[in-house]
């Protein structure tokens, strides 16, 4: 049967060539880079030159890159990192409806602890409008966090837009910047951001390794204390395998970056249109335009989203329905509630995100298994159009 | 994370559909909160000859619905009000934590349409 | 030249047959593990794998093993989760002074935040007294934290006798087993703990990951949110190849810690007698038997550690100089003078930590370099036996 | 970390020693610190004619010792005093930044063994 891997907003593979790059820092140059003789010496090397990497991908300097354990502790790291470092000037936070969970769960332990967080709403294409951003800052703010790009629905936000409002009032801005990386253009400085936070699995990197961009002169706390790594910012022994892992996917992703894009652009639209041609009663979530070249995340009326999912993996199709991270919730997405979705059919929405390995073929198939799924499971459900949904 | 049953059910639902003139219809959930189950049935003599189901949910509602469409055919309402969640749970090889109200939800269908059949030979006895 | 790696406490390479175990999850299982597809079910089964073998390795059960980035984060998790999920009870905490500096710096952030710490003295070889323990517990004690081996010196903690203690009191009680799984007996129920530490790299494993052993009802609060992983208490994609690596790296290590432990301590007793035997004016630090098998740290008078380990270095030997996470301070050991040991003579320690693959071979080498060595040293040194130091 | 000129005054260091009856001698750093350097020095008609030092320390304080007792070989006493941290430091390929007070280390031994001389010549002369 074929295999189609629609998930790649989930996590991605890790491309061999990434692999081929990890490898001896495992049994050969696996020093630790706190030392002094020769391997350790080594592995200091290789995790400067994987931060070079990521300081040119992201236009910032090498001294201003940490590397962490992922984009969740990014995340967390630069909310609670800048809150508690700047709380005597206030304790005022702005964010948006449809942040991760890694910034919304960071935000509600904030709260928690005495932060009053305001969550900006969206337009129906998950939007965040700069404008609401001025209006929601006090003299109490501290920190704006916004995303870049949404990793549901695939939605763009106008960060360089808000970032310039945000600069102005002189308030330190984050954007969690793991869904754009290798999509779209991410400049710390064009962008106007002092944090991004940044995830190696999303671009065809390990799991587990992720980097925080501190921009120079941004008081933080450490959120994790012990030895003196990573400029005293983040203790812990360097995964040296991840972090060089890191550094070549970050190269390889922003080099081929307007190719895949390119491409992806061209499948997405491909995908996009032969479902909405050919199955009724089914939108598209997210803006039409601005959204990521991977992205097409739909509402298919009257069904529900799991059983669309296990139906499609049992034809070997990968996709997921909502945020992966959220698959034992029951709760339907917070992203499309904030979009005004309506709640029954937010339970019926699937996501599709394709990767540098999607073929035209895969598009196809796709488009060959969907609709008699569709079919199958509308023939099953009580509801049509036309009914009253709240029997 | 769903067992062989489970999927066997998903895959292949038993007794889908509607079943014209039933002797009662239930219903469960809601479409918030992401599963809805109908049920109905078909009573002769006391005893449930025929059941058939319609439902929007996740792959755990559709094989609870299928599975409970099974379990009460033959059986007598007295029977059949015995049919627990844990039950269908167990006639399916057990459910993931999170899924187990997908089992109460075939439980209170079934209920609702044997409340709707008593309901209306209550009334046709009135009558 | 000959290579003789001698740093196994700073880190260990990664063991091929971890390494292989590792491969299928970067390229081929490479799902996240909270998506419901195959690939997704794969990555979930091999990280629930790898918990029972954590669980399996410790005397736990698999529930109560969360994954981490490493041993840094579980200690930081271990101290600010049960600090703050149990501060209306208490703020007094009670550790050593020759912790690592993963717990030392989070007390310190502790200690910033309202709680008060005990830092319990050591004897001249570094053990703790479970004495000691008993007598620093107030009503405001919430946690005890004392390492069950030291990465310094290598003593071995008595921690059964103080968990027992501690337990009596009522207290939560975590221990930093970092340095000491797969070289000494570890089970949570034995050592009667709630919480314990433990890093990959230190076991053949790979860098970038560990785990914390969190007792089934201790009161937590998590230290890094966002998504549902790890059954909400560490959010972030699980580093499904890291966790897969120490699954099978602590499988490995405990099946062989008997087998090893034999050959390590017949291998360091040869290197700690050869050099007793050789060189003048040179004292073993840490317990003459309570001690790792694999380490063996000294002090040579007259000269200074961080020019005998690059000495060693241009011979082909990697040794360390106190704590490798400290290699960037100037500080001296704080573990040497937490055990009185002279400040001048503290300067002159050089820590030598055998692994599985150090040969009888390997440490002849060492005893045939280093007598000249230091010789050269102490010809180029000003100070000498006899001689007022604080000239 | 360290650069090959370091490496080298390191592992080859120049100097290293005692010298007999020498016009002057200068400490700097204690054993607490980690460093002491021991800086002797013969002159002749204000012209130091050798240097010699004795060191316990880390790879730099080596190195900086070696290189400080180069430097000052054939200068005058006033040139000599003239020699800051930096310039051995840059002398040297430049120093890691946590490793610069070994340059400073250096140039206080190297002014205390002047100021000895100079005290030695003054006591001479007033003798
Ligand atoms: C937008 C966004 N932020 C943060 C994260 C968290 O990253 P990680 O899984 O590496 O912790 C994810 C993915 O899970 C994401 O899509
Ligand atoms: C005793 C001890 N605790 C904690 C750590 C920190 O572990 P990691 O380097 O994996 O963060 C180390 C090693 O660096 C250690 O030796």
């Amino acid at each position: 049967m074929r295999f189609v891997y629609l998930d790649h907003a989930a996590t991605t593979p890790t491309d061999p060539e990434v692999v081929k790059e990890m490898l001896p820092c495992f049994t050969e140059s696996f020093g630790n880079p706190s030392t002094l003789y020769k391997i350790g010496r080594e592995a200091k090397k290789a995790i400067t030159l994987a931060r070079d990497k990521v300081a040119v991908a992201i236009g910032a300097k090498s001294e201003e890159i940490i590397f962490t354990s992922g984009g969740t502790e990014s995340d967390n790291f630069a909310l609670k990192g800048v809150a508690f470092a700047n709380e005597q000037k206030g304790k005022h936070i702005i964010t948006s409806s449809v942040e991760h969970h890694a910034v919304l769960e960071t935000c509600k332990f904030l709260a928690k602890n005495g932060f009053e967080i305001t969550y900006l709403p969206v337009d129906k294409y998950g939007i965040v409008d700069p404008e609401d951003v001025r209006k929601a800052v006090t003299d109490k703010t501290i920190l704006v966090s916004v995303m870049q790009a949404n990793n549901e629905v695939g939605t763009i936000e106008p960060i360089a837009e808000t970032g310039k409002i945000v600069k102005e009032k002189g308030i330190y801005f984050h954007t969690d910047a793991v869904q754009a990386i290798g999509a779209v253009p991410v400049n710390v400085n064009d962008l106007n951001v002092d944090l991004l936070a940044l995830s190696a699995h999303k671009f065809y990197g390990p799991k587990g390794v992720g980097a925080l961009y501190i921009r120079k002169g941004t008081r933080m706390m450490s959120l994790i204390n012990g030895g003196h790594q990573e400029r005293r910012r983040r203790a812990g022994t360097e995964n040296v395998p991840g972090i060089v892992g890191l550094g070549k996917a970050i190269e390889l992703a922003v080099s081929k970056m307007e190719e895949r894009s390119k491409q992806l652009t061209f499948l997405r639209d491909k995908l996009i249109n032969g479902i909405l041609d050919n199955i009724e009663n089914v939108r598209l979530n997210g803006h039409p335009e601005k959204r990521l070249p991977n992205n097409a995340n739909f509402s298919f009326e009257f069904v529900e989203g799991e059983s669309m999912l296990l139906n499609l993996d049992l034809v070997g199709v990968a996709v997921s329905s909502g945020s992966a991270c959220t698959s034992d919730t029951l709760e339907p997405s917070h992203v499309l509630s904030a979009m005004k979705v309506p709640i029954e059919i937010a339970h019926g929405s699937v996501r599709f995100t394709l990767g540098k390995n999607t073929t035209e073929e895969d598009i196809d198939y796709v488009l060959e298994v969907l609709p008699p799924i569709i079919k199958k499971l509308r023939q099953m459900s009580p509801l049509r159009e036309g009914l009253d949904l709240n029997v | 994370m769903y067992s062989d049953k489970v999927m066997d059910h998903f895959q292949n639902p038993r007794n889908v559909g509607e079943i014209e003139n039933p002797d009662g219809v239930g219903t469960a959930g809601n479409p918030t909160c992401g599963d809805i189950m109908k049920l109905y049935i078909k009573v002769n003599d006391g005893k449930i000859m025929d059941a058939k189901f319609q439902t929007f949910g996740c792959g755990a509602a559709i094989a609870t619905s299928s599975m409970v469409t099974e379990m009460v055919k033959g059986k007598t309402i007295e029977e059949a009000l015995r049919i627990s969640n844990k039950a269908v749970a167990e006639a399916l090889d057990g459910l993931p934590p999170i899924k187990m109200h997908c089992s109460v939800l075939a439980e209170e269908a079934l209920q609702a349409a044997i409340n709707d059949y008593n309901e209306r030979l209550t009334k046709k006895n009135n009558e």
